[in-house]
C-alpha cells in the first residue's frame, strides 16, 4: 500500500445561503485515480472547487500531504502540488499558446514537466504555439488546459469534466494521454459524465449525491454494487 | 461570473421587525412635529421625502438587483414635471404627483427596457451616464430655469377642507402620509410572489434566466416602480420647498441615496427610512459645526460598507435576538 | 412584542429632543447669520466673505453694549441645503438678519423663506439680475452688484474707446448669460457689434482650444469673456499660450482675472481689460486702511468678495447704530439698512430704493506687472452706477 | 491625451480588479497638488513629473491594503459607496492641507514658448503632454503585451481563477496594477496641472468622462482606453463648439449607442 496522498473529512460547502456540500469524505492515495460520480447539481464541481479553496468550505477539512488546507490559498496549494482543470477549460483568450505555458513559474530545475515532454504528450500543440487559445477547438482547449496544469508539477490533478463536448476520437486521445500520466506516478481525481470511460482510467469510485457522499470504494465493488449505481446514479 | 453572482449580499428580510422599526420611527417623527418647532417640521417633512427616495433605491437594490448611479434624474423628472404642471398648466399640485408619478414610471419602463440587461458594473455606469446627462440638459434648458432652477411653487391647496398646506405642521404630516403609504405599498410587493420572484432573481441570476425572458421583465418591473416612487420623491421635494435646480439631479444625490440604504440595512424598507434619517441629520448637524464634515462623514461611510454589512438593520436584528435570548433564560 | 417596541422607544425616543431645543434669545447679543458655502469648492469665497465681515465688526468693538455674534450656516452651494439652513438659522437660532449667500441658485431656493419671515438678508456676492428686481422684497439688500451693473457699463466703455467689433465667450448658464446680454446691449447701443458668441458648458470645459481658434478666425477687435476660479486660471493661461492677446484685446468681466486668480494666472493675464467694482489699487483712506488690515490678518491681498463682506460688516454696523441698538423690529431694520450710505473701501455705497441693489463706482481696469504678481490698474472710474431694476415698490 | 491617462489607470482597475473606482479622479486631484508640493519646495517640474505619480501609486497601494482588499470580491454596490466615501475624504484633505485657493503650476521654460505645427502656432507644451500619453501608452503596450509579467496579468484578467490555480499569485499582481492605475492618475495630475491649473473640485470634473471612456472603449482593454479617449475627447471638444445646441449630451449619446451596439465597449472582452 502507497501513503495517503488527500484525506477529506466531512467537507460543508455553503453557495451564498445555499448549503451545497453537506459532509463529502474520502480520501486517495498516491498514484490513485479516483472517479466523482453523480447527477447533474450533485455537487461534483464544487467538491473540486472546494478542494482547493477556490469556493472557502464553512467546516471539515482537507489534508493533502500531512498538511491542512484550512484557509491557504489557491496559489499556494498550486504550488504544493494539487491543481484543477476546470469545467470550462479556463482558457486565457487574449493570450498566445506560448504565453499561456510560459507564464507558469518553475522554480526548482528538477521538475518532472517541461515543454518538450508536454510535446510529447501533446504533439499538435507545437504547432500552434503562436495561436490564441480561443481559435482552438475543444480539444485542443483541453490538451492545452491540461498541458498547463502539467507544467505546475502537480502530484495531483483535478479534472472537471474533461471529455465535455469532444469528438470520440479526442476522447480517446486524451484519455490515452491520461493513462500514461497515470504510469508516470501521478494521482488524478475525474468528475465525468461518461461513466464508461472514468472507469476504465479510475481504480476507486466516490458517489455524491445531495451534496454528501453516498458510496466510496474500488472501481470493482463499484461495478458490482448496482444498488448504488441505480440510486444515485440511475443506471 | 456566477461566483461573483453568488457573493451578492443576503436580503434583510423580516416582516415584523421591519414592521416594529418603521412605527418606532413614525412614532418618534410624529412626536418630533408635535413639540418641535417651525425648523424641526420642515426638517421631518424633508427626511420623509428623502426616505422615499431611499426606499425606491433600496426597492431596486435589493428586489431587482440593480444599483442605480442615476436615480436622481428620477427625482428631477418629478420635481420638473410637478413645477410645469403647477406653474404652467395650473394642475392642482395633489394631481400633478399623481402625474409625476405617472411620467415617472413611463420613462423608467422606457429606460430600463434598454439597459436591464447589463450586468452590474456596466449597469452602474450607465445609470451614472444617463443622470449626468439629465441633470447636463436640465442645467442648460430655458424651458427648466437653467442653472438658477425655478421658484415660487405653491402645494396643494385644500383650502377648502379647511386645511392650510402651508402651515409646516400640516405639511410634514402630508408627507408622512406618502412615506407610510410608499412603505407599505412596497412591503406588500414584497411579500408577494411577485416580491419573491425578484428575490429568486437577485439570489441566483444564472437560473432564473435559464427560463427565458422572465428575468429581463421582472427586472424592468422592479426599475419602473423604483422610478415611479423616486417621481413622487421629488414632486414632494419641490412642494416642501418651493423651488427647483438642478443641483438635486447630481448623481452625487444618488450617491448619498446609496449611502442611505448602506447605512441603515439593504432589503429592509424601513431600515432605509432610519438611513435616511441618521445620514441626514448627522450631515445636518456636523456641518453646523465643523467645516471639515466631510472628512468624517467620508470615513464613517468606508467604516460602515467595511463592517456592518447589513448595515443599522443588522444592528437591530442583532440587538433583538439578544434581547430575545435575554428573556428566555428568565 | 409591546414590550420589544418599548425597548425601540427607549434608544429612539431621545433623537426628537436633538430638535426641540430652542435658543433663548439673548437681548444683548446681535445674531448674526451666514449662508455661505463652508465645504465644497467655493469655500475660498465663503472665507473671504466671512473673513472680511468679522473684521469689519472687530474694528467696531461694540455697538450700544451689544456683541455681535455670527453663526456660520455651510450652504456647500446646494440649494436644498441652503434652504434648510436658512430654517434653522431663522426659526432655531433666531438670527436678526443672515448674510448669503455666494450663488444665485441659492439666493432664488432662500428668497422665500427669507420673505415669509421678514428676516432681513443682506446679500454679499449672488448677481442674478432678477433678485433686485421681479423677485425683489423690502427685506432682501443686495451690497454685492447685479450681473447687469458690472458688464453693462463696461459695453458703453468699450464703444468709446472706438471697439468696432467683439467675440463673446462665457460658461453656459444663467450667469454667463446675464452677463453677456448686459455687455451686449450696451456695446451695440454705442454702435458696436457682436461678431459670434460661445457658452461653454458650466465646469466641463478644460480644454479651450476649439474656441480659441474660432475666436481667431472670427475677426473681432476684441474679446469679451467671463469666467470665474479655475475656469478663469485655465482660460487665461490657454489664451495666452495660443497667442490671442497678439490678434485682439482681450476684455471681459473683472472677475476673470480676480486678485484670488492672478498668483496662479501670472503674467499671462497681462493686459487683460475688466470691469469690477473693486480693485485693490483704489487708493483711498478706505480701502488702504482696509488692505492693510486684511493683509495683517489673512496675508493675502484682499479680493472684491473679501470687500463686499466688509462693506457687509459696515452696513450692519452703521444700520444698527441708526436704531440706536433696538433691532427688535425686524421692518424698521430692513428699512434701516436699505438707507444706509457707506464710503466702503470701493468707495461710496448707497442703496438704490427702487430695487434695493447697490449703487457703486464700477472701475475698469487693466492688468499690468506688478513686484512678484500682476496688479490691476484704474484706466477709468464710471461713478455711482445703478441698475436698471425699478419695479420694486417698496 | 490627459483623458488617455486618466483612463488608462482606470480601465486598468476597472477591467482587471472589477473595481469601480469612483475615487479615481480624486487620485488625479491629489497627484496634482503633490506635484504642486515638490514643485513649490525644489522649483523642479521635472521632479514633480516623476515624485508626483510614485507618491499617488504608494497612497493606492496603501489604499489597497487597508480597504479595497476586503471588498474584492464585494459586490459592485460596495465598491461605490467606499470609493463615494473616499471621493469625499479627498476633498477635505486636499483642502485641509493645501488651502481652497486655485493654483498653477508654471511649465519647465524650455516648453514655454510655441511652436509652428502645420502652420499653426500650437504650444509646445500641449506637444509635451501628447508627447507623454503616447510614451506612456507605448510602455504600457511592451509592458502587457511582450513581457512575462504582462502576461500573467492578462491571463489575471482573463481569468483570474484559473490563474491562481496555475501558480500565479494574482493578489500580489492585482496589488501592484491598482497602485500602477493610481500612479497613472497622479501621472495625469501633474501632466495637465501647467494647463489647466489644481484647485479643488478638478476631481469631479473628470471623473464622469473618465468612466464613459472606459465603458466606450472596454473596461480593461488598453487599446479600448486610448481609442476611447481619442473619441470621447474629439467628441467633447469640438462637439462643443460645433454642435453646441447638444454639446452638453453629446459624449452621453456616444456612450449610449455604444453601449446599445456593443454592451461591452468597443474593445471589451
Amino acid at each position: 500500500m502507497s501513503n495517503v496522498l488527500l484525506n477529506v473529512e466531512n467537507l460543508n460547502t455553503y453557495y451564498g445561503k445555499s448549503h451545497i456540500l453537506q459532509g463529502i469524505s474520502f480520501s486517495l492515495s498516491d498514484n490513485d485515480c479516483m472517479a466523482i460520480l453523480g447527477r447533474n447539481g450533485a455537487g461534483k464541481t464544487t467538491t473540486l472547487r472546494s478542494l482547493v479553496n477556490l469556493s472557502k468550505p464553512d467546516s471539515g477539512n482537507v489534508i493533502f500531504m500531512d498538511e491542512n488546507l484550512k484557509n491557504i490559498k489557491p496559489y499556494y496549494i498550486a504550488e504544493k502540488g494539487m491543481t484543477l482543470v476546470p469545467e470550462n477549460r479556463g482558457m486565457f483568450p487574449s493570450l498566445t499558446v506560448e504565453e499561456s505555458l510560459s507564464i507558469i513559474s518553475q522554480y526548482n530545475s528538477n521538475n518532472l514537466w517541461t515543454l518538450p515532454k508536454i510535446f510529447e504528450l501533446f504533439p499538435s500543440l507545437k504547432h500552434r504555439l503562436k495561436n490564441k487559445s480561443n481559435e482552438f477547438s475543444g480539444g485542443e482547449q483541453q490538451m492545452l488546459a491540461i498541458s498547463r496544469a502539467l507544467l505546475t508539477n502537480p502530484k495531483l490533478l483535478l479534472l472537471d469534466e474533461p471529455t465535455q463536448g469532444l469528438a470520440p476520437n479526442i476522447v480517446n486521445e486524451l484519455f490515452k494521454a491520461l493513462s500514461s500520466l497515470l504510469k508516470s506516478g501521478l494521482s488524478i481525481i475525474i468528475v465525468e459524465q461518461n461513466i464508461k470511460m472514468a472507469l476504465n482510467l479510475a481504480n476507486k469510485v466516490s458517489v455524491i449525491g445531495k451534496g454528501k457522499t453516498k458510496w466510496t470504494g474500488s472501481k470493482s465493488k463499484f461495478q458490482n454494487n448496482t444498488g448504488v449505481q441505480k440510486e444515485w446514479l440511475g443506471i | 461570473m456566477d461566483y461573483m453572482e453568488d457573493k451578492m449580499k443576503a436580503v434583510n428580510y423580516n416582516p415584523r421587525l421591519r414592521l416594529h422599526l418603521f412605527i418606532v420611527l413614525v412614532v418618534s417623527a410624529l412626536i418630533s412635529i408635535f413639540f418641535g418647532g417651525y425648523f424641526t417640521r420642515f426638517f421631518i417633512a424633508e427626511i420623509a421625502i428623502l426616505s422615499i427616495f431611499a426606499m425606491s433605491l433600496d426597492f431596486l437594490a435589493a428586489r431587482g438587483g440593480l444599483v442605480s448611479l442615476g436615480h436622481a434624474m428620477f427625482l428631477g423628472i418629478g420635481a420638473y414635471s410637478t413645477t410645469i404642471f403647477i406653474l404652467n398648466l395650473g394642475i392642482s399640485p395633489f394631481i400633478a404627483t399623481i402625474l409625476s408619478l405617472l411620467i415617472g414610471c413611463f420613462i423608467g419602463l422606457l429606460i430600463s427596457y434598454f439597459i436591464v440587461v447589463l450586468n452590474g458594473i456596466f449597469f452602474i455606469m450607465v445609470t451614472l451616464a444617463l443622470g449626468e446627462m439629465f441633470h447636463a440638459w436640465v442645467f442648460t434648458s430655458e424651458l427648466l430655469g437653467g442653472s438658477d432652477g425655478i421658484s415660487g411653487i405653491i402645494r396643494p391647496d385644500i383650502s377648502f377642507m379647511g386645511i392650510d398646506m402651508n402651515d409646516p405642521f400640516i405639511f410634514a404630516i402630508y408627507s408622512l402620509l406618502w412615506m407610510s403609504l410608499i412603505y407599505f405599498i412596497l412591503s406588500r410587493i414584497t411579500d408577494s410572489p411577485l416580491g419573491r420572484n425578484l428575490d429568486a432573481l437577485r439570489q441566483n441570476h444564472m437560473r432564473l434566466s435559464a427560463i427565458g425572458g422572465y428575468a429581463k421583465v421582472y427586472k424592468i418591473i422592479a426599475f419602473t416602480i423604483s422610478s415611479g416612487v423616486a417621481s413622487i420623491a421629488g414632486s414632494l421635494y419641490v412642494q416642501l420647498n418651493g423651488f427647483i435646480s438642478p443641483e438635486l439631479t447630481h448623481w452625487t444625490v444618488s450617491g448619498e441615496g446609496l449611502i442611505m440604504i448602506i447605512v441603515g440595512g439593504i432589503g429592509s424598507i424601513s431600515g432605509a427610512i432610519l438611513g435616511a434619517s441618521v445620514v441626514y441629520i448627522l450631515q445636518h448637524e456636523l456641518s453646523n459645526f465643523i467645516s471639515w464634515w466631510m472628512l468624517i462623514v467620508g470615513l464613517l461611510f468606508i467604516l460602515v460598507v467595511l463592517f456592518m454589512q447589513d448595515g443599522l438593520w443588522g444592528l437591530i436584528e442583532k440587538l433583538r435576538l439578544r434581547l430575545l435570548k435575554g428573556k428566555n433564560k428568565i | 412584542m409591546i414590550s420589544f417596541l418599548f425597548r425601540y422607544f427607549k434608544l429612539l425616543i431621545t433623537l426628537p429632543f436633538l430638535f426641540c431645543v430652542a435658543n433663548a434669545n439673548d437681548k444683548n447679543i446681535i445674531k448674526i447669520g451666514t449662508l455661505l458655502p463652508y465645504s465644497g469648492v467655493y469655500t475660498v469665497l465663503g472665507e473671504e466673505i466671512t473673513n472680511a465681515m468679522k473684521l469689519a465688526f472687530e474694528e467696531q468693538e461694540d455697538i450700544f453694549d451689544k456683541k455681535i455674534e455670527v453663526i456660520r450656516g455651510d450652504t456647500e452651494v446646494k440649494p436644498n441645503i441652503a434652504l434648510q439652513k436658512a430654517r434653522k438659522l431663522i426659526s432655531s437660532d433666531k438670527v436678526d438678519i443672515l448674510v448669503g449667500p455666494v450663488s444665485s441658485s441659492v439666493a432664488l431656493a432662500i428668497r422665500d423663506v427669507v420673505v415669509q419671515t421678514k428676516t432681513p438678508l443682506i446679500i454679499p456676492n449672488a448677481g442674478a439680475n432678477v433678485l433686485t428686481r421681479e423677485k425683489c422684497s423690502k427685506f432682501i439688500t443686495r451690497i454685492s452688484f447685479s450681473n447687469h451693473q458690472i458688464n453693462a457699463p463696461m459695453g458703453t466703455w468699450m464703444a468709446n474707446q472706438g471697439i468696432k467689433t467683439a467675440f463673446l465667450l462665457a460658461p453656459d448658464y444663467a450667469a454667463g448669460k446675464e452677463m453677456m446680454s448686459a455687455f451686449r446691449d450696451n456695446f451695440e447701443a454705442g454702435g458696436g457689434s457682436i461678431l459670434g458668441e460661445e457658452y461653454t458648458p458650466f465646469r466641463k470645459t478644460k480644454d479651450f482650444g476649439p474656441y480659441l481658434a474660432r475666436i481667431k478666425n472670427s475677426g473681432a477687435e476684441a474679446l469679451y469673456v467671463f469666467y470665474a476660479g479655475g475656469e478663469a486660471i485655465n482660460f487665461i493661461k490657454q489664451a495666452h499660450s495660443f497667442g490671442l492677446g497678439d490678434i485682439m484685446k482681450i476684455t471681459g468681466a473683472g472677475w476673470t482675472t480676480s486678485p484670488l486668480f492672478l498668483p496662479a494666472q501670472k503674467d499671462a493675464a497681462l493686459g487683460f481689460i475688466g470691469s469690477l467694482n473693486y480693485v485693490p489699487s483704489i487708493d483711498s483712506v478706505e480701502n488702504n486702511n482696509f488692505k492693510k488690515a486684511y493683509i495683517d490678518k489673512y496675508d493675502r491681498v484682499p479680493s472684491e468678495f473679501a470687500v463686499q463682506g466688509y462693506d457687509t460688516g459696515k452696513v450692519i454696523i452703521e444700520a444698527v447704530k441708526s436704531l440706536s441698538g433696538d433691532i427688535s423690529n425686524k421692518e424698521k431694520l430692513a428699512s434701516a439698512i436699505n438707507n444706509i450710505s457707506v464710503t466702503g473701501p470701493r468707495g461710496p455705497l448707497t442703496i438704490d430704493k427702487k430695487s434695493n441693489n447697490v449703487i457703486q463706482n464700477i472701475y475698469i481696469f487693466e492688468v499690468v506687472s506688478g513686484d512678484n504678481i500682476p496688479e490691476l490698474k484704474i484706466l477709468d472710474t464710471i461713478q455711482a452706477v445703478k441698475d436698471p431694476g425699478s419695479g420694486c415698490n417698496l | 491625451m490627459t483623458l488617455f491617462l486618466l483612463s488608462a489607470g482606470l480601465t486598468i482597475i476597472f477591467g482587471l480588479m472589477k473595481i469601480v473606482n469612483l475615487a479615481h479622479g480624486s487620485l488625479y486631484m491629489i497627484g496634482a497638488y503633490i506635484g504642486l508640493s515638490i514643485w513649490t519646495i525644489s522649483t523642479s517640474f521635472w521632479l514633480a513629473l516623476i515624485l508626483a505619480p510614485l507618491f499617488t501609486a504608494l497612497i493606492g497601494y496603501l489604499l489597497y491594503q487597508v480597504l479595497f482588499r476586503h471588498i474584492q470580491i464585494a459586490d459592485p454596490m460596495r465598491q461605490v459607496l467606499l470609493t463615494f466615501g473616499l471621493i469625499y475624504i479627498g476633498l477635505d484633505s486636499v483642502r485641509l492641507f493645501w488651502g481652497t485657493m486655485s493654483h498653477s503650476i508654471s511649465a519647465p521654460n524650455i516648453l514655454s514658448n510655441s511652436i509652428i505645427v502645420l502652420g499653426e502656432s500650437y504650444p509646445s507644451y500641449r506637444l509635451f503632454v501628447i508627447f507623454i500619453g503616447i510614451l506612456i501608452a507605448a510602455l504600457l503596450y511592451i509592458f502587457l503585451e511582450k513581457t512575462k509579467i504582462g502576461a500573467k496579468v492578462r491571463a489575471s484578467v482573463d481569468d483570474p481563477e484559473m490563474a491562481k490555480l496555475l501558480r500565479i499569485d494574482t493578489d500580489k499582481i492585482l496589488i501592484y496594477m491598482f497602485a500602477l492605475g493610481c500612479g497613472l492618475a497622479g501621472l495625469a495630475g501633474i501632466t495637465v496641472a501647467p494647463i489647466l491649473g489644481v484647485e479643488p473640485g478638478m476631481d469631479m470634473e473628470v471623473l464622469v468622462l473618465t468612466l464613459i471612456v472606459v465603458v466606450v472603449g472596454g473596461p480593461g482593454s488598453l487599446k479600448g482606453a486610448l481609442i476611447g479617449s481619442l473619441l470621447i475627447g474629439f467628441v467633447d471638444s469640438y462637439g462643443k463648439v460645433y454642435i453646441p445646441e447638444i454639446a452638453q449630451i453629446i459624449i452621453y449619446a456616444v456612450m449610449a449607442v455604444t453601449l446599445l451596439l456593443k454592451p461591452n465597449g468597443l474593445y471589451g472582452r
